[in-house]
């Protein structure tokens, strides 16, 4: 029954990886992807702290600590160099 | 049976991804589909049972090598015509 | 034992349709100031939802959930920030239906 | 000196949050690599040099989070209800707010929230100007604006940081 | 055109080679004998519970010894290759947000802390020196970010590196001696199996390969961050040019 | 369905996506990107290499003890952790494999930037002094 209710959680989550995704993939301006590039790696911490749920161990959440620390790199470094403030 | 959803979207998501950074014409959109690629990657090898290396794939894969590429880019830009 | 697992689950999913909400906001929302707003709140509050299910279901993995969480909470609106503040910077356009900008008016005036 | 005391304690707490465990080795490592860290950078960044420890201010800690809780659930419903209805129903305005608050903290904490709730976005920190997108103004100059954006949080914050 | 096509066709004979492989590939149902063997005797040999820290601490120890040299000598031709030289004119940095000094300050000695604890507990649970070293390099790279014009310094960095690499090595010989060879983890007693103080020597190994590989990290991606003279900003810690 | 030949595929693909960009584009940019999309697609072919159906990730925590023992009293002979967990070793291969990538990638851009301070092009074609 958990199970069943998180696998549903998951399509969701699924679902909107994919929505964002298409802003990512259709842009138009670069802003508008990196935009988009925030959204995704936070709903796929989501996914992997599900991932983690379903297989019943509690160290892969290890990676989606890792995982959320890192996005904030990625998104603050293009931001940067959008602004020329590298 | 998620688990399978999830690595089919996951992966068709990755070989869009990857075309795209191939083939897109601006480099900063090229480098972001990449590091889109090692992201989606390293959720695959969670799937795959390998937290290990979906730790690295996360740390160097789409955290420090994305940042090299715009550190590059960056200076590329600031040292000559480059458009 | 198993009904902790279904709050969970529900939990979880609430949050989940919170991300969903999250990614259908940046892509109707008509500008990017506008994209970033709708993504900041509703992936905060859907990852908050998610993760604190999954806590309920497995009350042993809360120290790192909690580690997550915090992080997310701090992080993500100051990522939000620094975007929104390089693209107000490099002069992406607000909407036609933006009433005011005093930002612009404010560095006009400091640059005269 | 005091803020040598919060980060020890803020990082040996995640020390704790990470490895779920009091056994002694972890708690001796977590000691270690704690100090060092702290060593490490309290020179340059005494960044929670400004807190406030009276027992007010540990009081408004505890209620801060409830009421920064409140305005995120709040703000999803209104982001939702945005996002969702067809027309679209934004107004959206860059406005300028003052704070009163002093330390960076403080007011990196006031922005966050101020991002975190219902329709604004700190765009650009300026002096104690705040430049906030507003998704739906109803009012473009600062008195107005400050007043219902920022006090909210001022109160509590003001206690907490200074 | 003719490139293309030329490429094209490579890619389709490429795609033959694949296609062949995948169709004539079986799905294992069983472990090899090399995997098998490790997963029986990892944890009694080796007494760590992580099995692919322990095989690549241990069992293919001399490996990673030599991909951490590989790294080193890769940021030392980087050093060679983007010497830092003056800059013609004088550019803009826009500097940065007070938000973003005040939260990288905050967080920064969080990150430094999760890589800690990523390669202290690498024999317990993924992670290891590797990563470990490369979110203390992310660490360093917010730094970096936040304050363009912060000098890292080189120093401090070298003399870390070559030190872990010294006692890794000094340690590595050690096993020769007191264990059954080059880097065997056997030296210090095993421990419980799944504390922290397990595995022998296993964890003080991979300390060491993190704060070699963290350091090597920072210093190839501060190779690429140049640092160059501000003309603008109001950032007042702009004029520190101090080591971290 | 086999996670195990899925992720080879997807790794083949994206081995052949990666080989376009680097056969056919003039950035020299774009080329270092194709070539760190091909060497991802070569770390998720080894994992796939290693993955076997239904077992866990090879990290013999808490978690897993409990599901050999579990295993164990079904069988009702003791349990090995054999039969429970992936092949480490490509895992262990590809993950320092990722590390050089990062290696050989800095290389890479940093003979780009050497490159683009000569000639101030990123065009591959204007580098044919050496073309024979």
């Amino acid at each position: 029954m958990g199970n069943a209710l998180f696998s549903i959680a998951a399509g969701i989550a699924l679902i909107a990886l994919v929505t964002a995704a298409y802003r990512f993939f259709r842009g138009p301006g670069a802003v508008d992807r990196v935009i988009a590039y925030d959204v995704l790696t936070i709903i796929s911490i989501s996914l992997i702290a599900v991932i983690s749920y379903l297989a019943r161990r509690v160290i892969y959440l290890d990676v989606a600590i890792v995982y959320g620390l890192l996005s904030f790199l990625g998104v603050i470094i293009v931001a940067k160099y959008l602004e020329r403030g590298l | 049976m998620i688990n399978s959803i999830l690595f089919v979207v996951l992966a068709l998501l990755a070989l869009s991804s990857a075309i795209t950074a191939v083939l897109a014409k601006n480099l900063v959109t090229s480098i972001l589909a990449a590091g889109f690629v090692s992201l989606l990657a390293s959720v695959i090898y969670l799937l795959l049972s390998a937290p290990d290396v979906a730790m690295t794939e996360a740390a160097i894969g789409s955290g420090l090598s994305t940042i090299i590429f715009f550190y590059v880019l960056n200076k590329v830009r600031r040292s000559g015509r480059h458009d | 034992m198993q009904i902790a697992h279904i709050i969970g689950g529900i939990v979880s999913i609430v949050g989940s349709l919170f991300l969903l909400l999250g990614a259908l906001g940046i892509v109707r929302m008509p500008d990017a100031y506008n994209r970033i707003q709708a993504g900041t709140k509703a992936t905060t509050l859907g990852t908050l939802l998610f993760l604190a299910g999954i806590g309920i279901a497995e009350p042993g993995w809360l120290p790192k959930l909690a580690v997550l969480i915090l992080f997310i909470l701090f992080t993500n609106p100051v990522s939000s920030h620094v975007l929104a503040r390089a693209a107000h910077h490099i002069g992406i356009a607000l909407t036609s239906r933006t009433v005011a900008d005093k930002l612009r008016e404010h560095e006009e005036a400091a640059r005269d | 000196m005091k803020n040598w005391v919060v980060s020890m304690i803020l990082l040996f707490g995640l020390w704790l949050l990470l490895s779920a465990d009091l056994a002694v080795p972890i708690l001796i490592a977590g000691f270690i690599v704690v100090f060092l860290i702290v060593l490490l950078f309290s020179v340059r960044n005494p960044v929670f040099r400004d807190i406030k420890l009276g027992p007010k201010a540990l009081a408004y800690i505890i209620i801060y989070p409830v009421v920064f809780l409140k305005a995120l659930v709040m703000a999803n419903f209104d982001v939702a209800r945005r996002v969702l209805s067809p027309s679209l129903p934004i107004r959206p305005a860059i406005v300028e707010v003052r704070t009163i608050l002093h330390s960076p903290i403080g007011r990196l904490m006031l922005a966050n929230s101020i991002t975190l709730t219902p329709g604004t976005l700190t765009v650009e920190i300026q002096g104690d100007s705040l430049f906030i997108h507003w998704i739906d103004a109803s009012a473009t100059d600062i008195n107005g604006a400050t007043e219902s954006i920022v006090r909210g949080f001022e109160k509590y914050l003001e206690v907490i940081y200074g | 055109m003719i490139k293309k096509i030329f490429a094209f066709l490579l890619l389709i004979a490429l795609a033959g080679v694949f296609l062949v492989v995948l169709q004539n590939y079986e799905t294992p149902e069983e472990l090899n004998l090399t995997a098998a063997y490790y997963a029986e005797h990892g944890a009694e040999e080796v007494g760590a519970a992580n099995l692919v820290s322990a095989i690549v601490v241990t069992y293919r120890g001399l490996d990673t010894l030599g991909e951490v040299t590989i790294l080193f000598l890769t940021a030392s031709i980087l050093s060679f290759f983007l010497k830092q030289r003056e800059e013609r004119g004088k550019r803009s940095v826009r500097a940065s947000s007070e938000l973003l000094r005040t939260a990288s300050a905050v967080l920064v000695p969080f990150i430094f802390l999760l890589g800690a604890y990523v390669f202290i507990n690498g024999h317990l649970s993924p992670g290891g020196g590797f990563q470990g070293g490369a979110i203390i390099a992310s660490g360093l790279v917010l730094l970096l970010l936040t304050d363009p014009l912060r000098k890292v310094s080189s120093r401090l960095l070298a003399r870390v590196e070559s030190a872990s690499g010294f006692i890794y090595v000094g340690l590595g010989i050690a096993g020769i001696f007191l264990a059954g060879g080059f880097l065997d983890s056997r030296v210090l007693p095993a421990g419980t199996f799944g504390t922290l103080l397990s595995a022998g020597l296993l964890p003080i190994l991979y300390i060491l390969i993190g704060l070699k590989v963290g350091t090597e990290l920072s210093g190839l991606l501060t190779r690429f961050q140049e640092v160059q003279v501000p003309d603008g900003g109001d950032s007042p810690d702009l004029k520190k040019g101090e080591n971290v | 369905m086999n996670f195990g030949s899925l992720a080879l595929g997807l790794g083949f693909l994206l081995i052949l996506i990666g080989f376009w960009g680097l056969l056919t584009q003039k950035n020299l940019i774009k080329i270092v990107i194709g070539f760190s999309v091909v060497d991802t697609g070569v770390h998720i072919i080894m994992v796939g290499i290693g993955y076997l159906q239904g077992r866990t990730a090879p990290i013999l925590d808490a978690a897993l003890m409990q599901r050999t023992a579990a295993a164990g009293n079904q069988a009702g002979a003791s349990a090995d952790v054999g039969s429970l967990i992936v092949d480490p070793v490509p895992q262990a291969l590809v993950l320092t494999a990722i590390v050089i990538g990062l290696g050989i990638t800095a290389l890479l851009l940093a003979y780009v930037v050497r490159l683009h301070e000569q000639r101030q092009s990123l065009d591959i074609s204007s580098y044919e002094d050496l073309k024979w």
